[in-house]
């Protein structure tokens, strides 16, 4: 029990057991929820969500906030969908949309370390426009009839497993070792933590910035990708109002809004979390217009019960350590 | 004052330099763009102007914004397919003062602010062909079927009522049809495909999936497909544009589905508010040529089921909806 | 002396920060095995010239040459490189790293490495730390220590330390001198700046004198004597010496009145701690890092909860009173660490200076009763500003926690509790507090003292509590008050006189 | 007294006053003054919003829930009014209650609870929405009609007007001057700021920073509240996806009217013209021939130009700065 207690000390681990709990929960209602092939489903649709947040994750990290990813994924999945559809090389339509999120991302980023634009506006105004440049791009129609064989990734499986499921939970733990165990990697979290600080032991604070917005916009392009392989259409508002459930998946995997707290795998997590429940509610059978009540109620609940397991942990670590000094201090006295 | 000044002033405008503000419920939907398509193309013809103005969020707010800035600018008349039924009445009184000439098409306001509505069809007519479409596709309608409904949001006024008239015709007409559950795919993607698959896996005995939103019909279409599921194992029907749905009628995921001629009706509707702006006259009962379509017929608002009677306000109902299978589909390019 | 080599040569440095021109061409030069104390005043350019030094300010001209090469388009990380490394003023650590994360991060070494070298240099300094804690839950003074650590650990070849003291009590002290002699012996060379001068010539080769953005004064720290040291910091039109005598007096305990009766207090950090605070006196507590002053001030002023015991004030029991309410009663706080928990940095001076007073007003904010306290505040504590609507973190660290001292005083409490008031501010303002000190003392007020500094816990207290341990048994008289009573009862270790208690 | 105006609302102005000239050019109608007039409006929900939400941002924090409740009270007013047949001004007053309350809820849990603002008015802002479907769905009413037939009385609301000028434009500068004299003439209002810069500071200070905080998310819901009824008035039917779009403009508008992200500076006239801008970008935009949906490439362009265009002063002197040093270091070289 102890043992278990002092893993739920690691915020990722938290997350995930609010995850379990989720899905125990509606698995009770309706067991088919907790089947496998159905937890596959739920990472399946989670992909879009995961590339997001871990991209979201190196930015928040950092102290900044990028509030573009959705207007990048809309626009590099119209765009080299618009190629795709044409006929194009899905290497080429790949290329395509890494180099519109990455630069993308890199105006982001330039904004904020060199005009000193805060991330918030800088990257509020590149949504906005991210999203009229792909209405003027695809001329306000939607790209549609996406060739098959496109498609078929999204669906191709290995082992019976979802290969882009694989993919990407393969490169989010090497994403993870990267950010906690390399070098350069804690930077980004150094950055977050104590901007001063970074500077003061020669970490090049401003590159690391637009590294991480750079990484960020290319992890939109990718999910605009994904979302067209899944999805197979793309409309002019595609991904709207996604910027901010990212945010939340994000926050609710532990990723701190300012900065220097946080984990992709948390982030992760938190996307398969976030997208979940709209699966969930599904299965629960309670009539559809209760849903945003209580996808609402769910996270406030998740996030007010983690912080205050967080606040007494930390509030008894703390007296311990205090009355550790203390001449005599009996235990309980 | 000014305003009636500009009024007058309207009849004697050159035809050319008439602005019809064609306003859809939102933009970058491919039902509404295919509409512009229609208007944009009959603009052209007959020559006058068409400025297609919609918002991103397709909300009450957003669509009184832009009839008001319609006002402001000067236009002519508006064509406008309704986010609400009743929310635009303010905004559309304001026009009316103005002398601008109102049409509804798509979906309606309350017919007093309005002189024409461009209907596709009656709620009855709709719902009773979403269930048809269905129907159409079992090779026992019949017999006892589970029956999913899926579309928008519980606030859109059309596909609700749509949806209430479809519930009505399908127990009378097969009282052992089922409806099991009904969903919402407020018009997202990727909330829309992951919400299809959840209904194809929490109703794995499901027999009829009917999605009136064009969101929701190929997300639907693409959750079957990716489940593997084909028509022979659910049927999936509803309505949606025909470029968008070609794809899983022809590699058979699904077996039809429906719409009206959207591009013919768009041009309809900014033709008739052309003709109106003109200060040419529309009576109920009366009917106009127009170019390509021929002669249409104004009927009285009583075939939509309202009480508001008067000669200046009525319904052109579009002559015929289209079902799209594999046979035609080929046919329609909007 | 022809064999040490010159590590680094300062030239012709001058930074100007919108308008202020700090520093006006320094020139500097250090060498192998060198000690180099530069003393000057609150915002004399120190810490600016160092962080130039360091490559994370630029200058605006001059330049620096580091091992005989003139460096052009210099950064931190070229400074680590070069084994230039800077222990900053204020702690700059990682706060939700721990300890050791923070010690390890940016090495281009094995984490290992650095964790076995940090492990011993803590050990030979004698300091004890968890490095598995979170940097979040150190003190200021523990972060001190780390940052410290942390420098010294990076085998750098000159290595400055910004006030490394300012917040260490003499036990922490020692072992860092200890530590710098052997550095020194080792050929590195040491740029230490403070404000204690008597630190000066325990440790330093070399003083520098700055001031107003120049260097005054250069020369072997044989060359000097403390007054000179003293003459060469002071203004040049003033004509106070600084070093004026500090009345102190012993309170009549019998006539005066209890303040403050502490009874049995305990909580986290302390316990059983019982002691009284007459009218008109300073009480010093003492005690070593971490012993729990500030937790037993803290657990006072209403910010942390007690767990037994009782406070009294004015005969009032304020034991459980929330911060708001013990103000109202009459208790004042300086905390301890100014820039967490004492300024609002990007607020104007004079809303700091009322941000508690204001609170007499009624609903509406008086611009013109605010302009009036904070005119009458500045020239009684002799605060140096340009405008009173400047934001405070425009201010030098002195002049900041006057600041912070006035908005205090416009309250006009009764009791006054200091945490650390003087920390890292320079010898003028230092005497400047002073004798607002006695001044209050004077009109009645009593005030606790918490101070790490034994100079300055000895020179102005009339009676001190000693803390060790969190447990309060030591309480020196007037005549019992010298820094080897003080030392022995920090370490539990005092016999002397009858406990008070 | 020129110096006495923030530099940054001298730039708003000067964007608006621009923004007149080259909206008037392209639509001479565009300087009626009615026209002007009645566009408030069309902003005005997202104006009065964003009044409190800059009280929010100053704290430090953020709310997001603001368009949700108004969705939430819209629905309320036309349930208790036509479906339970209360008097129409008790409803409203009850409604506007209900905006303060989910004020307060999201209040406590990030004042006290300690969570992170963003996520609980995300949360919140679901919720909200949802209650409000909910509350449509059990009440019988139809979900999708929205609920109308609201007496004149209350529809002149916000369709009214005095002496020739909207009442929605008393109602902006009414609740501007409320929320300006609250922040920035009362005690109240420095508190607000004082914890925005260091809460810590704040509660050392004796200043009860948790009910400060909660208090600003509640003046964002009862405002949130107010904006909900007067869309109910102006569009003249109650509907729970009313407000749903507002999200990014009331956030937009607090931030190019100079409020730090941040917190701890900022302030609601800029807050009001940054409101007014967006406004009439949108109108001179609209009547100027643009559709609308191209709207946003010139919102986004503003607000990074314009905050590009504050950081100028500094990139003028680093640019000069750049040039005289080589120029100097050239004299050096040649001396
Ligand atoms: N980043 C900055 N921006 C503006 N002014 C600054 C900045 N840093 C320092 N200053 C100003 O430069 C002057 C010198 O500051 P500096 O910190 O170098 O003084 P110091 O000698 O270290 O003083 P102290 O003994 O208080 O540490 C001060 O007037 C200070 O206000
Ligand atoms: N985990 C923690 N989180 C936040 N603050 C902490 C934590 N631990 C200690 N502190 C704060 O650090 C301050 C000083 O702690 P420290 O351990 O140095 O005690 P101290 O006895 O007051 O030191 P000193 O004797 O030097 O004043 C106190 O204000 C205490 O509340
Ligand atoms: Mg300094
Ligand atoms: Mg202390």
């Amino acid at each position: 029990m102890s043992r278990l207690i002092s893993l739920a000390k690691h915020r990722e681990i938290r997350t995930v057991i609010f995850l379990i709990l989720l899905f125990l929960i509606v698995g009770i209602v309706n067991p088919d929820f907790v089947t496998v092939a159905n937890i596959e489903n739920a990472v399946k649709n989670s992909l879009l969500y995961i590339v997001l947040a871990a991209g979201i994750t190196f930015v928040l990290l950092t102290g900044e906030i990028d509030i573009s990813v959705g207007g990048i994924l809309g626009l590099s999945a119209a765009v080299s969908g618009m190629f795709l559809r044409d006929g194009g090389s899905i290497f080429l339509a790949i290329l395509i949309a890494i180099v519109i999120g990455g630069v993308i991302g890199l105006i982001n980023g330039l904004g904020v370390t060199k005009l000193r634009i805060s991330s918030f506006i800088m990257t509020l105004g590149m949504l906005e426009i991210a999203r009229v440049v792909q209405v003027i791009y695809t001329n306000g129609k939607w790209v549609e009839n996406l060739p098959k064989t496109f498609k078929e990734i999204s669906q191709s499986s290995i082992l019976g497993i979802n290969t882009l499921g694989v993919i990407v939970i393969i490169a989010v733990i090497l994403i993870h070792f990267f950010l906690v165990n390399s070098r350069k990697g804690r930077y980004f979290a150094a950055i977050g933590d104590n901007q001063d600080g970074a500077v003061l032991i020669g970490i090049p604070v401003k590159r690391y910035k637009v590294f991480a917005f750079v990484i960020s916009g290319i992890c939109a392009a990718v999910a605009g990708l994904i979302f067209a392989s899944q999805i197979g259409f793309i409309s002019t508002t595609a991904g709207i109002g996604i910027e901010m459930t990212v945010i939340a998946a994000a926050v609710l995997g532990g990723v701190s809004l300012s900065g220097g707290i946080g984990s992709v795998i948390g982030a992760s997590v938190g996307a398969i979390i976030m997208s979940s429940i709209n699966s969930a509610l599904v299965f629960l059978k309670v009539p559809a217009f209760w849903n945003s009540a209580i996808s609402g109620l769910l996270l406030i609940l998740i996030v007010v019960a983690d912080v205050l397991i967080v606040r007494r942990a930390n509030k008894k670590a703390n007296k311990e350590r205090l009355n550790a000094r203390v001449l005599n201090y009996q235990e309980g006295a | 004052a000014c305003n009636s000044e500009d009024a007058g002033s309207n009849a004697k405008k050159d035809p050319s330099d008439i602005e019809v503000v064609f306003i859809p419920k939102m933009t970058g939907n491919a039902f509404f763009e295919s509409g512009n398509d229609g208007a944009q193309e009959m603009a052209e013809k007959v020559g006058f102007k068409v400025k297609y103005d919609g918002a991103p969020e397709g909300t009450v707010a957003n669509q009184v914004q832009i009839i008001n800035s319609a006002v402001n600018s000067g236009a002519d008349a508006i064509a406008v397919s309704s986010v609400s039924s009743d929310g635009l009445n303010q905004a559309l009184q304001k026009a009316l003062d103005a002398g601008i000439k109102v049409v509804t098409w798509d979906s309606d306001v309350d017919p007093k602010y309005r002189t024409v509505y461009i209907n596709q069809g009656t709620p009855d007519i709709l719902g009773a062909m979403l269930v048809d479409m269905a129907a159409g596709q079992l090779a026992n309608p019949d017999d006892a079927q589970k029956v999913a409904w899926f579309y928008s949001s519980p606030t859109v006024p059309d596909q609700n009522s749509w949806v209430e008239y479809a519930n009505e015709y399908m127990k009378e007409k097969y009282p052992k049809w089922e409806v099991v559950t009904t969903q919402f795919g407020e018009g997202n993607e990727q909330k829309s495909l992951q919400v299809g698959e959840s209904i194809l896996d929490t109703y794995q005995d499901i027999d009829v999936i009917i999605c009136p939103d064009s969101t929701a019909l190929p997300a639907m279409a693409q959750a079957a497909q990716n489940k593997g599921l084909d028509k022979n194992d659910v049927a999936i029907t509803g309505f949606a544009s025909p470029n968008s749905m070609r794809q899983y009628i022809e590699n058979d995921t699904i077996e039809n589905h429906g719409l009206w001629d959207v591009k013919d009706q768009g041009a309809l509707a900014v033709y008739i508010a052309y003709h109106l702006a003109l200060g040419k006259e529309l009576k109920v009962g009366g009917s106009v040529e127009v170019p390509d379509l021929g002669e249409v017929k104004v009927e009285p608002n009583s075939v939509q089921g309202y009480d508001y009677d008067a000669e200046d306000s009525g319904i052109i109902v579009l002559p015929e909806r289209i079902v799209f299978t594999k046979a035609n589909t080929g046919e329609y390019d909007f | 002396m022809g064999e040490t080599k010159r590590l680094v040569k300062l030239d012709h440095i001058q930074k100007t920060f919108n308008q202020n021109k700090v520093l006006k061409g320094v020139s500097l030069e250090i060498n192998q095995s060198e000690v180099i104390s530069i003393i000057g005043g609150n915002g004399a350019g120190k810490s600016t010239l160092m962080k130039i030094l360091t490559g994370v300010y630029k200058a605006d001209e001059g330049s620096i040459e580091i091992n005989g090469d003139k460096l052009t388009n210099y950064n931190p990380s070229i400074a680590h490189d070069k084994g230039i490394y800077l222990v900053p003023q204020e702690p700059l650590l990682f706060p939700n790293m721990t300890i050791e994360q923070n010690l390890t991060i940016g090495f281009h070494k094995k984490k290992q490495e650095v964790r076995e070298a940090a492990k011993k240099l803590i050990e030979q300094l004698g300091w004890n730390f968890d490095l598995s804690r979170y940097a979040i839950s150190l003190s200021i003074a523990e972060q001190q220590q780390v940052e410290i650590i942390k420098g010294l650990l990076r085998d750098s070849k000159v290595l400055i330390l910004d006030e490394p003291t300012s917040s260490l009590t003499f036990a922490e002290t020692e072992s860092l001198f200890k530590l710098i002699e052997q550095l020194k012996n080792a050929g590195v060379g040491i740029i230490y700046i403070t404000h204690r001068l008597d630190e000066v010539f325990q440790i330093s080769t070399h003083a520098v004198i700055l001031r107003d953005g120049k260097v005054t004064l250069k020369g072997k720290i044989n060359e000097f004597t403390k007054e000179m040291l003293i003459q060469g910091l002071l203004p040049m039109d003033s004509e106070k010496d600084g070093s004026h005598s500090y009345e102190k007096c012993s309170v009549d305990r019998m006539k005066e009145e209890k303040i403050l009766r502490v009874q049995d207090l305990c909580g986290d950090g302390f316990k059983n701690i019982s002691f009284d605070v007459f009218k008109g006196e300073v009480v010093g507590v003492a005690g070593l890092l971490g012993a729990g002053r500030t937790e037993i001030a803290e657990a006072i002023y209403g910010i942390t909860q007690v767990k037994s015991g009782k406070v009294i004030l004015n005969g009032k029991d304020i034991t459980h009173f929330r911060v708001k309410e013990t103000i109202e009663s009459g208790i004042a706080y300086i905390p301890e660490d100014r820039f967490l928990n004492g300024i609002f940095s990007i607020s104007s001076i004079s809303s700091n200076m009322t941000a508690q007073v204001i609170k007499k007003q009624k609903y509406f904010i008086d611009k013109q009763f605010e302009k009036k306290i904070t005119d009458e505040y500045v020239s009684r504590l002799s605060i140096k500003i340009g405008s009173q609507d400047d934001e405070i973190r425009s201010l030098s660290g002195g002049n900041q926690q006057k600041v912070v001292i006035a908005r205090i005083l416009s309250m006009n409490p009764q009791l006054i509790i200091m945490d650390e008031p003087t920390r890292g501010i320079d010898a003028a303002a230092r005497s400047d507090i002073y004798n607002i000190i006695t001044q209050l003392k004077e009109q009645g007020y009593s005030i606790l003292l918490i101070s790490s500094d034994l100079e300055e816990i000895e020179r102005i207290s009339d009676r001190i509590y000693v803390i060790y341990r969190g447990t309060c048994n030591v309480c020196l008289d007037l005549e019992e008050i010298n820094a080897t009573n003080v030392m022995r009862a920090a370490f539990g270790t005092y016999k002397g006189s009858e406990n008070y208690v | 007294m020129l110096k006495k105006i923030p530099k940054w609302n001298l730039v708003l102005f000067l964007i608006l006053i621009a923004e007149m000239i080259i909206f008037g050019l392209m639509n001479p109608r565009f300087w009626n003054i009615n026209v002007l007039l009645n566009s408030f409006n069309d902003f005005i929900g997202i104006a009065i919003i964003a009044f409190f939400v800059t009280f929010v941002i100053i704290t430090g924090g953020i709310d997001i829930s603001g368009g949700a409740i108004i969705g939430l009270t819209s629905v309320v007013v036309g349930i208790l009014s036509q479906v339970a047949g209360l008097n129409i001004w008790v409803a409203v007053f009850l409604a506007i209650v209900v905006g303060g309350l989910c004020g307060l809820l999201n209040g406590i849990l990030i004042a006290y609870a300690k969570v992170q603002a963003m996520v609980i008015t995300l949360g919140g802002m679901l919720l909200y929405s949802g209650v409000a479907l909910v509350l449509v769905g059990v009440s019988g009413a139809s979900t999708y009609e929205g609920i109308s037939g609201f007496s004149q009385g209350f529809i002149n609301l916000a369709n009214g007007k005095l002496f020739g000028i909207p009442h929605s434009v008393f109602i902006f500068f009414a609740l501007l001057l409320f929320a300006y004299i609250l922040l920035h003439r009362t005690r109240y209002g420095r508190y607000i700021y004082l914890t925005g810069i260091n809460q810590n500071s704040a509660e050392y200070s004796g200043i009860d920073t948790r009910k400060i905080i909660t208090s600003t998310y509640v003046l964002s819901g009862l405002s949130a509240g107010v904006a909900g009824v007067i869309l109910t008035s102006y569009l003249g039917s109650a509907r729970a996806d009313f407000g749903a779009e507002y999200l990014m403009p009331i956030l937009t508008a607090v931030v190019l009217g100079g409020t730090l992200i941040t917190g701890g500076k900022g302030g609601v006239i800029g807050t009001a013209l940054a409101s007014i801008i967006v406004g009439f970008l949108k109108l001179g935009l609209q009547m100027g021939g643009i559709q609308t949906q191209y709207i946003g490439l010139a919102t986004g362009l503003l607000l990074i130009i314009s905050v590009a265009f504050l950081g100028v002063p500094e990139f003028k002197s680093n640019v000069k700065r750049l040039v005289t040093i080589k120029k100097d270091r050239g004299g050096k070289l040649n001396a």
